[in-house]
């Protein structure tokens, strides 16, 4: 335990450290070989994935394990802020099962993504500055996961969010990408506020900010939330369900559910590695992991709100699979799967229960499993789409096709990736996708079948990507340009992250989620519905024909298919128009009416009644010039008449 | 006999003919002889109020004394300024001093 | 009862004034060397001055049965006098070298007359000493303002200045007269008893009084002839006029005000409220939009007479001291600003505003020295004329009545437009470009001294309570 | 010698030093300057490290390092008495940084530097001054000595429509210390009761606690709107984006960072603490405006094209927070105000300096007519990037510190209403966002826009009616760099360990917010 304690800070002391180390004297020091300033970093952050992993290790197998659930150590808990002497902003390090499992996650990908780009941001200028902000966001995201209190987490929430920003304006000389950064970062910060005022709510009730005592449950009800809010009603509504939403709908901003989805697929205009651990592994299920953090308040305290982001989930997962069967850039079709899959792990929350009893909470483990999952097929498909663009120079398909025998590895390690995401077994998207479906089965036909579509479609237009590139017809641009493979070191994270995917089957692996990560904590045996198993596997092998059919080949028939489904592919393929909304809204309608508007009153009303004040004494002096007239006699009649008048006020006074 | 309060009316007549005097001459010899008319209401007033009111006293007389003897004064100075606007202006109508105004 | 001529002892300002009269008058016929003339005239001065400061506290008393009285108020005012009157000599020396050659013996003569004349004012009794103090100080004031012989202004400003003053003054006798009718005394105790159980009369002599009073303080309405004369006048005679003469008046008044009329102030305060607010607002109306500096300086010290009237109002002890210590500040900063002009009017004849556009780099210490005037002018910290103001209106603050608040704020309202019209200086010196901005200047050293004089003053006086504080402990000398 | 009136003596000090060097000795006078504001600096520092070692100690009185002389005695009871507490601690840090960055800020004015300074001074011997006065009389006249220098320092130095902006700043700021005025006298004459002697000392006259409601109720609101004024409250903030767009850099700098402070620092050590009752029943009137304002700053800062503009309206929107959280009277809320004041200074400092650099070398400040900043001065670039990182409250800079402490310890007042209205200031950190942001990838991100490169030099182009200039560019001199630095450096050590600021303020607040709950 001590050596817990004393390592622990290492995970968010050294990626601070290493950020402040790069960014302030990395383009000094390593202007003439900017690449120290990339070993340094991933050295470091292999420290620190050693680190998390021992860490998780030690928790899972030797200290974790209470009497009968995993206990929540806090390793350290200092005072940063002391609002009152309750409200205490602390930065502190939490060990639960799921800030275990994240630490794997972020430290696996971070380091991939670390070496990664060795290869693949070679050469770029501002090589020390990408690095940096890697290191930053590493920190950020550590310090996120392992908050011991809400605030804690608001705050890494906010850093997460600025990296995030910093590196998709890492090309701040591109105008898309500055847009990107801008989008991404106020549709986040929007979400945010409603996360801060949730915040608010609910410390102005329970007046505290500590997760262990927020989410401490007894006798079927989150003790605290339970006895401070219960029955505050506020417009008719229950302030507990108020809160709850508001603080999802920070959950939601980032994890980039409808409506806050928009800013996820500008946000490729990135790098493509930092894509792949912001946008596809860690940062976007941060929503996921703070609704997980606080599943117990919002499974006794607020089931409605629980309810709603089911079905918000369902639609988004849904919504986005759509879209994401019509798009031409790559990176885009990765990202709107991207938010399909996430709306999946919303899913599963909503349709768990909390208790391991017959499996009740098994919605709860395949969420976390699905997360961890995704993220290791994901980035590597990300990290695999990286390799691609890097060997075509673009992102559209049609500058794609025939790839496999140029690039072997890339190809073998997406094809494993997509048969993950798909849902095919031995994978490890099998699995985890497949108690979501069944948790969702139990719960809710209705979002079971929305899943299921999902799945399928999931399958489809994942499969129709994997064709396009690495099949399809041949591209003549690669006669006088030849792709290559990419070196080593771009290879190897995509090797080591598609072998994550293949052995969840395994029965040391797979019983390790349905153990470990559970709501209460409380472990249980997991043994698989096998119907629903089938039906999955059938829908995804559907999706996947349907692919072969279309695209193995270059044909006529996806442009007919498209040409039968006119509007909804026009619609689709522009999103639904959910951008031009938004630009309506704030360009229009805020700055456009409101902004202006007030500038304008500002301006002239308000600036013009102090210049009226003005003008008013001036014009008055002018106007009363005539009085000394310079006539003498004047100058008495003024005399006598104000005797007169004085006389006259003070007598009648 | 004659009650007071007939002289307080010549006097205040007086006053107010002299004010009206003031207002309207246009020449600045005529405007310090209404001047001089001013002061003599005064004198009366004091004159009156000593004799009718106060008897035992002197106050009022000597202050009529001293009135007209400053009013001389005054007088002197006015009319040499007069002579001087005069030289300047060739004229003593008060319209012609007007030079400084607003 | 018989002459006891110790009395005059009581009176040693007056004696020693009129012995340096003498003098002069005789030195005027024997000296013919006019600079020797005005060096021996500013030293006997001086020494007149010198003298009154020691005399100031222990002769108190006083003389013609009553219609002198003299005390350490009286005195410490004659002595601010004197002091006023000896800067206004230092200011005034390079005139009288070269514009008034002719005249220096009168501009002596008659301003030392016009300042005994104050002096009767101040130490008045009863209204007749009063009266002949009025009219000593403002006749010979006519001929000052003539002594301007560049063209015609001189003897507008001195005919309208004359006719205006023989006619308020034959108003104040008016109301006088009728005090005199109604209360049968015109010693100040004696009205005092007898100024109860008010009627129409009383308050109409009341009006009639102040209205005179006014004139010379020069109060809206009865401020017409101030911005004429001051303009047409010579500019030491100007500077003397808007603040010795003004000072003394004030002083007069509210003697007469706290002593003659201390049964009924709610009547006079009535009345001063409202003349207080017009004075400051109209004078400053006025003041905004002038372009010749000496006219705009009448119209800021016809606001200023309004601020002054503020301790009047006041109607307390402290109130007095506030006044004293006003125009004792008052005095520098207005002297300072006055010297300024003169200097560089003498030296180029411009007084407009816009000809002092750039002057601060031509001429940065006069300059400087001009923006401490319109600073303290404009009560702006840590200048005197900030701690003058703000003594002032505490004393109108302390009577915790809301009409008095209200009051204080309006006035505090007019401070921001006159400190406009302050800046508007200050901003032509600093900020405005011009081509021919006046050139280097070297002021002769009486004015510098002089000025220096003024500089420190308007610099060190605030931060010095013991002056307040002094001027609070004899300020009692008023009421009785 | 107190330590606090060191801090006026050695500004005099200055003064008198820099009035004695001739004029054409600009560096001279430019390292005396440095040196004295180094020396305030250090002063600054020994205060607060003092300071906490006392409190440590256990030294409970509610100003420390007291001390009072008599001045007016008798007619008027005026004593020059000085002394600390937390708050005005925290104030003087803030004012002796600000001070010192302005200085090096302002090292390249080359016309009438000697004036410059001397009025530069004056500025800093006023804020300094009110600071540490406990006396009210003294505070009002150091604060209006810190006033008056602004109108020559606009109007001389100052850029663009200097003239009109010095005088509307100047008169509305004398036209709030008019409403102070009178607000001030009331205060005086009730400050005892009809027995005890009058004074103008805080602590006594909030002991005395002897002024009656109803006049309470006639002075409150003079003397809030009077400092509010100052504190560019809405509706009377109008003179702050003009000002701030004319004034020269550091006099911007130090008007928004320090200057602005004095009217919060004001509003809540006279206005609220010595009339409590009338602060209770009329604080929603005030909340409501400065509610206002800081949305209505916010958003008006959106559609700003001149970069002062927009900091200008950025400030109105936080010292409108500043307000807004005095007014929410708890602890909590109060010690978010006074961190915010902190803050907020220093990063408008910090702004206002970077506006100034670049503006110096564009001769610009219209962000239509700038791009891609951040390939030509890298610097300066990623320093404004970090200022606006503060300004829209990222953690570990030091405003997200004040706007939490601010937002949740207003959300704990128990009125309903006044929970609302805090929601509505939380919109505030979005907008704010969104016009930092426009400003960040307008300017400093993007391509080049009007400027071309020669060899390695860039050129900023800008056809003026007609005839084209051509202005080099460069990144920051080491001047420059020692004012940024001082400024993100003191920025980021409040946004990474907040809590013993925060205390140090808080057990200074306790007895007011205890007062006026």
């Amino acid at each position: 335990m001590e050596t817990i304690t004393n390592l622990s800070p290492i995970i968010l002391a050294l990626p601070f450290l290493m950020f402040l180390f790069l960014g302030l004297c990395g383009n000094k020091l390593f202007k003439s070989n900017p690449n120290i300033a990339g070993w340094i970093g991933t050295a470091g952050l292999s420290v620190v994935a050693i680190v998390s992993y021992y860490i998780a290790i030690q928790y899972f197998w030797v200290e974790g394990k209470g009497a009968d659930a995993y206990q929540q150590f806090v390793l350290f808990n200092h005072e940063w802020l002391k609002m009152t002497d309750n409200l205490v902003i602390s930065i502190g390090f939490m060990l639960d099962p799921i800030s275990a499992m994240m630490l794997v996650v972020i430290s696996t990908v971070s380091l991939m993504v670390h070496i990664y780009s060795l290869g693949y941001m070679h050469g770029e200028e501002g090589f020390q500055r990408y690095y940096a902000v890697l290191s930053l966001f590493t920190f950020a995201m550590m310090g996120l996961v392992v908050a011991t209190n809400i605030f804690q987490m608001y705050i890494f929430w906010e850093l997460v969010g600025v990296s995030s920003f910093l590196l998709i304006s890492f090309y701040f000389i591109k105008p898309s990408a500055v847009a990107a950064a801008k989008k991404a970062f106020i549709v986040t910060r929007f979400a945010d506020m409603f996360f801060l005022i949730g915040i608010l709510i609910l410390s102005y009730y329970t007046n505290t900010f500590d997760f262990l005592k927020l989410t401490a449950v007894s006798d079927g009800h989150a003790t605290l939330v339970n006895t401070k809010m219960c029955g505050e009603m506020f417009m008719g509504l229950s302030v507990t369900s108020i809160a709850m939403f508001l603080i999802f709908l920070g959950g939601a901003g980032k994890s980039a559910m409808f409506p806050f989805h928009i800013w996820l697929p500008d946000a490729m205009e990135g790098p493509t590695p930092a894509s792949a651990l912001i946008h596809a592994a860690t940062m976007v299920v941060a929503g996921v992991f703070l609704v997980a953090r606080m599943f117990p308040v919002y499974f006794f305290e607020a089931h409605d709100v629980l309810t709603i982001i089911g079905y918000i989930g369902a639609f988004t997962s849904l919504f986005a699979a759509i879209i994401a069967c019509t798009q031409t850039d790559i990176k885009r079709v990765l990202a709107f799967s991207t938010i399909s899959q996430i709306a999946y792990m919303f899913v599963a929350l909503a349709v768990s229960g909390y208790t391991s009893e017959h499996e009740a909470c098994l919605g709860y483990t395949a969420s976390m499993w699905h997360l961890f999952t995704h993220a290791m097929f994901k980035a590597c498909l990300f990290l695999g789409a990286g390799c691609i663009i890097h060997a075509v120079h673009s992102n559209e398909m049609n500058a794609m096709g025939n790839l496999r025998k140029f690039m072997p590895i890339a190809h073998i390690t997406f094809l494993v990736s997509c048969l993950a995401i798909a849902g095919i077994p031995p994978f490890s998207g099998f699995f985890s996708k497949d108690e979501i479906l069944v948790a969702a089965f139990e719960h809710d036909k209705v979002l079971y079948a929305c899943q299921a579509f999902v799945a399928g479609l999931t399958a489809f237009y994942m499969f129709r990507l994997y064709f396009r590139i690495f099949w399809y017809s041949e591209n003549p641009a690669h006669a006088h340009h030849t792709p290559h493979e990419a070196p080593m070191n771009m290879n190897i994270p995509l090797i080591v992250l598609s072998v994550f995917t293949c052995f969840t089957w395994l029965d040391k692996v797979f019983p390790f989620f349905p153990e470990k990560i559970t709501a209460d904590r409380v472990g249980y045996e997991l043994e698989t519905n096998w119907i629903i198993a089938i039906a999955s596997i059938l829908v995804a092998v559907v999706g996947i024909a349907i692919a072969w059919v279309l695209y193995l080949k270059k044909n006529d028939k996806p442009d007919m298919i498209a040409g039968k489904l006119k509007c909804l592919y026009i619609s689709a393929s522009h999103r639904f128009y959910i951008d031009e909304i938004y630009l309506f809204i704030t360009r229009k309608i805020i700055f456009g009416g409101i902004c202006v508007a007030i500038a304008w009153f500002d301006r002239h009303i308000i600036d013009g009644f102090m210049n009226l004040l003005a003008w008013i004494s001036r014009e008055l002096s002018y106007d009363i010039r005539d009085v000394q007239s310079g006539n003498l006699q004047q100058y008495a009649w003024g005399f006598l008449v104000g005797v007169l008048a004085i006389a006259m006020f003070a007598i009648n006074y | 006999m004659i009650p007071v309060e007939a002289y307080l009316v010549v006097s205040t007549l007086l006053f107010f003919i002299g004010v009206y005097g003031f207002l309207v001459r246009k020449n600045l010899i005529g405007i310090l002889m209404a001047v001089e008319l001013i002061l003599n209401a005064v004198n009366i007033n004091f004159v009156v109020f000593n004799r009718f009111l106060y008897p035992d006293h002197l106050e009022g007389y000597i202050y009529s004394l001293f009135v007209i003897v400053v009013a001389a004064a005054e007088t002197a100075i006015a009319i040499s300024i007069i002579i001087n606007v005069y030289r300047k202006l060739k004229d003593v109508r008060v319209d012609s001093i007007n030079e400084l105004k607003n | 009862m018989d002459l006891d001529y110790s009395q005059f002892l009581s009176m040693s300002h007056e004696v020693s004034l009129v012995v340096v009269l003498i003098v002069l008058l005789l030195a005027d016929l024997l000296i013919k060397n006019k600079k020797a003339f005005q060096y021996l005239a500013i030293a006997a001065f001086a020494l007149h001055t010198v003298a009154g400061f020691y005399s100031y506290t222990d002769l108190a008393g006083d003389a013609f049965a009553g219609m002198y009285v003299s005390g350490a108020a009286q005195s410490f005012v004659k002595n601010i006098l004197n002091v006023g009157t000896l800067i206004v000599f230092f200011f005034s020396f390079e005139w009288n070298n070269n514009e008034n050659k002719s005249g220096v013996g009168e501009f002596f003569f008659l301003t030392l007359s016009t300042l005994i004349g104050m002096y009767f004012m101040v130490s008045a009794g009863d209204f007749l000493f009063f009266y002949i103090g009025l009219e000593t100080a403002s006749i010979p004031m006519a001929a000052l303002v003539a002594m301007n012989k560049k063209g015609t202004e001189g003897a507008e400003a001195a005919a309208k200045y004359i006719l205006t003053a023989s006619f308020s003054s034959g108003v104040m006798l008016f109301g006088i007269s009728l005090i005199y009718g109604a209360c049968g005394s015109l010693y100040f105790d004696e009205v005092q008893a007898a100024f109860t159980n008010i009627t129409a009369l009383h308050i109409f002599a009341l009006v009639c009084f102040i209205a005179g009073v006014g004139f010379k303080i020069s109060l809206v309405p009865f401020h017409f002839w101030t911005a004429d004369t001051y303009q047409g006048a010579p500019t030491g005679i100007t500077a003397y006029l808007s603040v010795i003469s003004k000072g003394a008046a004030v002083f007069a008044f509210m003697s007469i005000l706290y002593k003659a009329f201390a049964n009924e102030p709610d009547v006079w305060q009535n009345i001063l409220w409202w003349l207080i607010v017009i004075t400051i607002t109209i004078g400053n109306l006025f003041a905004i939009r002038q372009k010749n500096l000496k006219r705009f300086l009448a119209f800021s010290s016809i606001s200023q007479a309004g601020y002054i009237m503020l301790g009047v109002y006041a109607s307390s002890q402290t109130g007095m001291s506030s006044t004293i210590y006003y125009i004792l500040i008052y005095m520098f900063t207005n002297l300072a600003a006055f010297g300024i002009i003169s200097a560089i009017e003498n030296k180029t004849g411009k007084v407009g505003m816009d000809d002092y556009n750039g002057l601060y780099s031509t001429n940065p210490k006069l300059a400087f020295a001009m923006t401490l005037a319109m600073f303290s002018l404009g009560g702006i910290p840590p200048f005197a004329g900030f701690f003058s103001k703000f003594f002032i209106f505490a004393a109108v603050a302390s009577s915790k009545v809301y009409g008095d608040y209200v009051l204080v704020f309006l006035a505090l309202l007019n401070t921001i437009i006159s400190l406009y019209y302050y800046l508007l200086v200050v901003k032509a010196m600093f900020i405005n470009k011009s081509e021919s901005p006046i050139e280097t200047i070297k002021i002769d050293t009486m004015s510098r001294v002089a000025l220096l004089v003024c500089v420190v003053a308007i610099l060190v006086i605030g931060f010095i309570s013991s002056i307040y504080m002094n001027i609070y402990n004899i300020s009692d000398g008023f009421a009785n | 010698m107190n330590i606090l009136s060191a801090f006026v003596v050695v500004l005099l000090v200055m003064l008198v030093a820099v009035f004695l060097i001739p004029g054409e000795k600009k560096n001279a006078i430019r390292w005396t300057m440095a040196a004295g504001s180094m020396v305030i600096l250090g002063l600054a520092g020994y205060l607060v490290w003092d300071f906490l070692a006392q409190r440590e100690a256990g030294a409970t009185d509610k100003f420390l390092f007291a001390d009072s002389t008599v001045w007016y005695e008798g007619v008027i009871n005026i004593s020059y008495s000085v002394g600390v507490d937390g708050v005005s601690v925290a104030m003087i840090m803030l004012s002796a940084i600000v001070v010192i960055t302005g200085v090096f800020a302002s090292w390249a004015v080359e016309d009438k530097a000697k004036e410059y300074f001397l009025w530069f001074i004056m500025l800093s011997i006023g804020v300094f001054g009110f600071f540490i006065s406990v006396d009210l009389f003294t505070m009002f006249l150091f604060y209006e000595v810190a006033l008056i220098p602004m109108y020559l320092l606009i109007g001389v130095w100052g850029s663009g429509d200097k003239e009109y902006a010095a005088m509307k700043l100047t008169l509305m700021l004398m036209g709030g210390s008019a409403f102070l005025m009178v607000g001030i006298f009331g205060i005086y004459y009730f400050s005892a009761e009809d027995s005890g002697a009058l004074t103008f000392n805080l602590e006594e006259i909030a002991a005395n606690a002897a002024m009656p409601i109803e006049w309470q109720r006639r002075f409150f609101p003079l003397t809030f709107v009077g400092f509010g004024v100052l504190g560019a409250m809405f509706p009377f903030h109008t003179w702050s984006p003009d000002g701030h767009a004319s004034a020269p850099t550091a006099v911007s700098m130090l008007h928004a960072g320090v200057l602005m402070k004095l009217g919060g620092y004001g509003c809540f050590r006279v206005a609220m603490t010595l009339m409590p009752e009338a602060c209770k029943e009329q604080a929603w009137i005030f909340i409501v405006l400065t509610g206002i304002s800081v949305v209505y700053g916010a958003f008006s800062a959106c559609v700003q094209n001149d970069l002062k503009y927009i900091n200008a309206y950025s400030s109105v929107s936080h010292c409108g927070l500043v307000l807004f959280a005095l007014l929410m009277m708890n602890q909590t809320a109060m010690t978010g105000a006074i961190l915010q004041m902190l803050s907020h200074g220093l990063m408008t400092a910090l702004f206002f300096a970077l506006i100034g650099m670049i503006y110096g070398q564009t001769h610009t400040r219209d962000i239509r007519y700038l791009g891609g900043l951040m390939q030509v001065m890298p610097f300066l670039c990623v320093c404004y990037v970090i200022a606006g990182m503060a300004s829209l409250g990222l953690p570990g800079l030091s405003g997200f510190v004040a706007e939490m402490t601010i937002f949740v310890g207003s959300f704990a007042h128990e009125d309903l209403f006044h929970r609302v209205l805090v929601i509505g200031g939380c919109t505030s950190i979005v907008i704010t966002a969104v016009y930092i942001l426009r400003v960040v990838g307008k300017i400093l991100f993007g391509p080049l826009y009007k400027i071309e490169k020669v060899g390695d030099q860039y050129n900023y182009v800008s056809e003026h009616h007609g005839e084209v200039h051509h202005y080099p560019l460069r990144d920051a001199i080491w001047y420059e760099k020692i004012a940024t630095i001082g400024l993100i450096v003191s920025i980021a050590i409040i946004g990474l360990y907040p809590v013993w600021i925060s205390d140090m303020i808080s057990e200074s607040l306790e007895a007011v917010a205890a007062m006026l709950n």
